[in-house]
């Protein structure tokens, strides 16, 4: 039992924050929100180049790292601290994905695409009435030996910058498929959308009769194993909101060293301290809550852990770091007083990516619903037993 | 205790509204509804001519004495007036910092001459006033004031140089009040004296300040020598300071029934998505919806506690709970309504940043919990006046 | 418009406040908690005969002072205050419910009673599954003209020093009747309990076939009166609590400017100051809906205001109140520090009242759901039209 | 990072499991899971025989050297053996206190005729300890301590004068450890000094503190001219604020887990509640139950964190953090279990006062909150501490 990064995880955690803190300061992300699709393409070439992220959750049979959650984890609470504008998530996610899959030539194709820096994005679902796989709004029909698409997926981290896309769809009404589908492809449009955290990249796709080969479909029957890649997605995203929350933490702490009113520095008011005493303690509780159940994905993808293990997982840290993130993001603004909601300073960037990802892939009161479910509803108590 | 109002205030309240029905119209019919918080920015122009309009049907200043154009009304009339001025969509008013603050500052405090010359310009809707108080150094701490005025015996004329933030509609105003220093020597709430001074001059420079929405509605104004006369000064030098808070005494919180009915819009609109999109069917969301709701009728009674004055069962010495109050349901509504909009919420509808109003809501109600004295100032006045708990040391930081 | 006390109920209230803090020490409630039955009897003598409180609530015709909420709401603020152990509650709400009943001499007999002091509990629940109408557990069964009564009601206050006990009873399971048995009737076994706050006065009640008279039968199709009646109570549960509220957060502010730690009173501190000002945030906030509240149901039982504003009231106070009580007597053992948990302060005594109140007649999360029901399930926006 | 323990510590695991299985019968059937916190004061007797019991076995203080008779554990076996202790029902341990606070402050400050004296004792569950350190007026401020130890050349002893509060198991006890103030000229954290009493002496008297659950666990302990030797002095005088904060930072945290066994055991009680009455189907209740479940993992992994060290991704300085969150999740668990029982947690079944567990849980965990430092303390010292914040100015009130 030893709960804490290994030394060549610490030597990774260290060399991204090396990094970043170089070439992916606060400005990057927002003069990244100015270009189009939302992405510094440049950075993303050099973290390609330089560090060799998008290889990671590639198996090494792929020409990848084969290195598992705990590795991406550590890099996103990096990222997330920078609101850095690259495709990583995106990327690593369909990465992710696309190891559910049998082999096939399509799947080699890309897996290897990703190892070399190629941006694929993930498309499962048009969020309407949930993130999960009954949200999926496309639909596949058979032509032929080929397949034609159509509906549309939204909230597509990156799409307008990807090169492929894989698209979930559903086949009558019941089976979930997977495809692969450039981005160039005839009948399909991307758009690249305006956020209300302008530095997070997100687009719409619209498929309007997209014909493509048999060899675009990757998996059927692929439900359940959306499902585990969305509760992996959401590991991953708490990763961010990790970073993120820390980062407006200790933003907070030294401007709050810095403003001197009634004679003293506002941190020296219990007010202050207080507040930043809880969002220290929510910070570091949804960090072992993540650090927990990134290895717990990762002995889930070695086969040594069950499913609902995962799943519980998945909802624990989701519900803690949503709630966290929002919470130290909004108090950092309420710290900083008047200059917390202007545009010069960096503290609302924070807070409106907290918002974001609060709500991305399902509320945390939603994550709570799901242990809820787990430990009340069973005939056994499922949760418990693992 | 009697909820209702009389006959008489009813017959009061079928005037106003009847008269705001057929006058919000025509070129006025755009601005309905708008040029509220988190949108001050927009229709300065058209939102002065209805200022002006407003004036001719003689509903400005209703509180102030008849004699300097006002209609002595009760607290009752000034509550009806405001419910009805927001039930019919009436625009964010332009002049009530001048009917509220300035006004009855110089009717307290002010010479006659100063009456003369400033009261006529507010009750008319035809001079526009702004408040210099907060500074870089001295937000919730105002005794810090760094704006010093300087007695030009050369020109007879008071010269004011350093900086005003958070100055909420300073683009729009012609006169801005100033709290400065005249007695370099003092410390602190001494040595603070008021002035009056028109904006459009040499040497005042206002810049706004971009907020998290993309607009700016708040401005930083700076003073490089810019002047008012000796006759410009409320009070005598070094009585700012009591002037000042005399002032925020002015606030009955008569406003705050129109506020809260600006708010129950908010939260109808919020309640009619949900019901539409089903989220009205997911039970947390039906607890916070329970909870606005209770919030919203809470701050209706605590209000119509305070407004009928200080005997038992009535709120008094506790109306300094409003504020905090007001402000904290106002930002947990706008937290509401992104969770009730769903993943859309998250998307802007047009670039650069084109939010809509509940993305405003939502946003903007973070300074809500800030500007006019933060949650952490509320509780210390809360503790100190209404609980008579003792002071915070004050420090004596060299560092500013 | 005047939202604050008339000249009458002011004086109502000063004599109350005098009387009690004479004899009504919290030593008389540690003391009764003590007595069989919970009450002070001598005490309840002392005010019957003395102020008269018990007949406020009896029409003048019946020989009551025809008074409204708002008088039983001052007077049970006060009450409130001093977790004075008397069976005021118990007897104004059965005098509330009796008015609800049409005229009949078993009526007339019991308000005339009532008026002149005798107790009279209200019985209407096992609160199992909850404590509304369908939560009556006790059976009528006809038998030739008479009734018998089986089954049991519980959580009644006062139950084990009533003269008469309103029951409330199901026929055919279906129809609510209201019946009235004398306490030493046949079959009728009253058992008190103590409860977790000792100051309570709670019996239990079992009824084995209670063969009453049909002079006993009060009402018929009692259902909906019985819900009018509980909203009623709710509205006086919630003066308690601000009266209980209010006092621990006295006791609390008290406390505190005496207590010196770090070489100050911990009254100068932040964290101590901020949380007695959210309690007094809430307790006021609680307040001015308990006086529109209290204001509404006296519309209501003047025929003036609809059921569903009644109902509408009673929640919005039942929820502020209930919340505001527990969070302020359990943050006065917070800032009580080490000797808030002794047996010998009596902030700890508010504490139990707190929570009992809270839970009694439903939870605040029940009460936000009729407000949420009202608001969000029917086809107009019913509460909002009011 | 790895969660799962060693083949090495899972036999370890199964040796302390199967030595507790064998051990906890008989007489010892009766205190399975008795005398924790709330219910310290039951059993005291059972509990030093079964005290002796494990000491025998070889359980006691695992963490110190072989030489004074430990185990030098690693921190994953004490973890394990707290965890196989708690799920095997072991009663709340009377020796802790010797073992986890005496043993290791007298291993790092004691003299060598200290360790000889008192080691075997604690070791062998034969001598056990309660410590003297808050005061009426030292609660929070521990350094405001007024009890005096006075030297008394004719006898050769230290005798003292005023008294201890909060002091738990003191009725159970042979021993006390008093930090007391040996130099009456100095304030705060000098002049004091740390002391080994007997306990059973003229001039103690250990008064029980009445809870609101109606038991007493806390005591209060005068000194009246009780005495010590002069080689029952820990350190030198004056070094009593040394001594003291040295052995607070011996908490390593190896007991939590546990700790949390038993947390666990309350929460699937509840659940079991909730199954079987219905208030499982309640979406609010659904809500809580959840939270206290992710809480209680969260306490388990923070846990893991601190307890694999200081290095990167582990939990260090930020120790700190535990108590502020077991003990707000511990009360709100007894609130969440009320409310799940539902109206009849109302009632007590027994009189006088026969709390059963569960509404012991609701009142005693309001002081998990206050004891070993109160929510304000921990928040103090979290931002002091971890974060770097500077210290509250201290006040010079006279009363005291």
């Amino acid at each position: 039992m030893k709960f804490r990064f290994t030394d060549e995880q610490r030597m990774l955690q260290e060399g991204a924050e090396r990094f970043l803190s170089e070439h992916s300061p606060i400005e990057v992300a927002r003069q990244a929100a100015m270009l189009p699709g939302g992405v510094d393409l440049a950075l993303w070439a050099r973290i390609t180049e330089e560090l060799g992220w998008q290889a990671i959750p590639v198996a090494e049979s792929h020409g990848g790292l084969g290195l598992g959650l705990v590795e991406l984890v550590v890099l996103l609470e990096a990222t997330g601290a920078c609101l850095s504008p690259t495709p990583f998530y995106a990327t690593a996610l369909s990465a992710l994905a696309l190891g559910t899959v049998s082999e096939s030539d399509g799947q080699q194709h890309l897996l290897k695409s990703i190892a070399e820096g190629t941006i694929v994005a993930f498309a499962h679902t048009a969020a309407q009435p949930e993130w999960g796989p009954s949200g999926v709004a496309v639909s596949a029909m058979p032509s032929g030996d080929r397949w034609c698409l159509n509906g549309s997926a939204r909230f597509v981290m990156c799409g307008a910058v990807a090169e492929y896309l894989l698209v979930a769809a559903l086949f009558e009404d019941q089976k979930i498929m997977l495809f692969s589908v450039p981005s160039t492809h005839d009948g399909l449009s991307v758009s690249h959308r305006i956020a209300l955290d302008q530095t997070r990249s997100m687009a719409d796709l619209y498929l309007q009769d997209v014909v493509v080969d048999g060899a675009a479909l990757l998996a059927v029957d692929w439900a359940e194993a959306l499902a585990n890649v969305l509760d992996i997605a959401r590991i991953m995203v708490a990763a961010e909101q990790v970073g993120c929350a820390q980062r407006a933490l200790d933003m907070t702490v030294d401007y709050v060293a810095e403003r001197v009113q009634f004679g003293r520095t506002i941190a020296s008011f219990q007010a202050v301290k207080h507040k930043a005493a809880d969002m220290m303690l929510k910070v570091e509780s949804a960090r072992s809550l993540l650090y927990y159940a990134a290895c717990t994905a990762d002995s889930w993808m070695r086969g040594t852990e069950r499913r609902g293990v995962l799943r519980e997982a998945a909802a624990m840290v989701a519900s803690s770091a949503g709630d966290t993130a929002f919470f130290v993001a909004g108090t950092g603004i309420q710290l900083h007083g008047g200059v917390g909601i202007t545009e010069e300073y960096d503290i609302q960037l924070y807070f409106k990516r907290a918002r974001a990802l609060e709500a991305y892939l399902g509320r945390p009161d939603e994550s709570r619903e799901v242990i809820a479910a787990a430990l009340l509803d069973t005939s056994e108590a499922g949760i418990h037993a693992a | 205790m009697l909820l209702e109002f009389s006959q008489e205030d009813e017959r009061f309240r079928d005037e106003v509204a009847t008269w705001l029905t057929e006058h919000l119209i025509g070129q006025f019919a755009d601005i309905r509804g708008r040029g509220g918080p988190g949108d001050e920015h927009h229709f300065v122009r058209e939102r002065k001519a209805w200022e002006r309009c407003l004036a001719e049907g003689g509903w400005t200043c209703l509180g102030w004495p008849e004699q300097w154009g006002g209609r002595s009304a009760t607290i009752e009339q000034q509550v009806i007036f405001n419910e009805e001025y927001a039930r019919a969509g009436g625009p964010g008013r332009l002049g009530h910092i001048g009917e509220t603050l300035t006004g009855p500052t110089l009717l307290a405090f002010g010479s006659d001459d100063q009456k003369r010359r400033f009261l006529p310009g507010i009750r008319s809707g035809q001079a526009f006033w702004c408040q210099g108080y907060s500074e870089p150094s001295a937000g919730s701490d105002l005794s810090n004031i760094k704006t010093r005025a300087v007695w030009d015996a050369e020109t007879a004329l008071w010269r004011f140089y350093g900086q005003k933030v958070w100055t909420s509609l300073a683009h729009a105003s012609d006169f801005i009040f100033v709290l400065a220093r005249t007695d370099p020597k003092e410390k602190g709430h001494r040595g603070l004296s008021f002035f009056l001074l028109p904006l459009a001059q040499e040497g005042i420079d206002i810049r706004p300040i971009k907020q998290l929405t993309g607009t700016a509605e708040f401005n930083e104004v700076f003073f490089d020598g810019a002047a008012c006369g000796a006759d410009d000064m409320v009070g005598a030098p070094g009585d700012g300071w009591r002037v000042a808070m005399g002032l925020l005494d002015f606030e009955r919180g008569v406003s705050t029934l129109g506020q809260q009915m600006l708010f129950q819009v908010e939260l109808d609109e919020i309640i009619c998505i949900a019901r539409a999109n089903g989220t009205a069917r997911q039970p947390a969301v039906r607890q916070r919806i329970a909870e606005a709701h209770i919030g919203l009728r809470t701050l209706r009674y605590n209000s119509l506690r305070m407004l009928s004055g200080g005997e038992d069962g009535s709120l008094s010495r506790e109306a300094v709970i409003y504020k905090l109050a007001w402000s904290n349901w106002h930002r947990n509504l706008g937290k509401l309504a992104m969770d009730v909009l769903g993943p859309d919420a998250e998307l802007v509808e047009a670039g650069p940043y084109e939010l809509n109003r509940l993305q405003s809501l939502f946003l903007f109600t973070r300074a809500d919990t800030i500007y006019g004295g933060t949650n952490q100032i509320q509780r210390n006045l809360i503790a100190e006046r209404a609980l008579g708990m003792p002071r915070e040391p004050r420090g004596d930081a060299a560092k500013e």
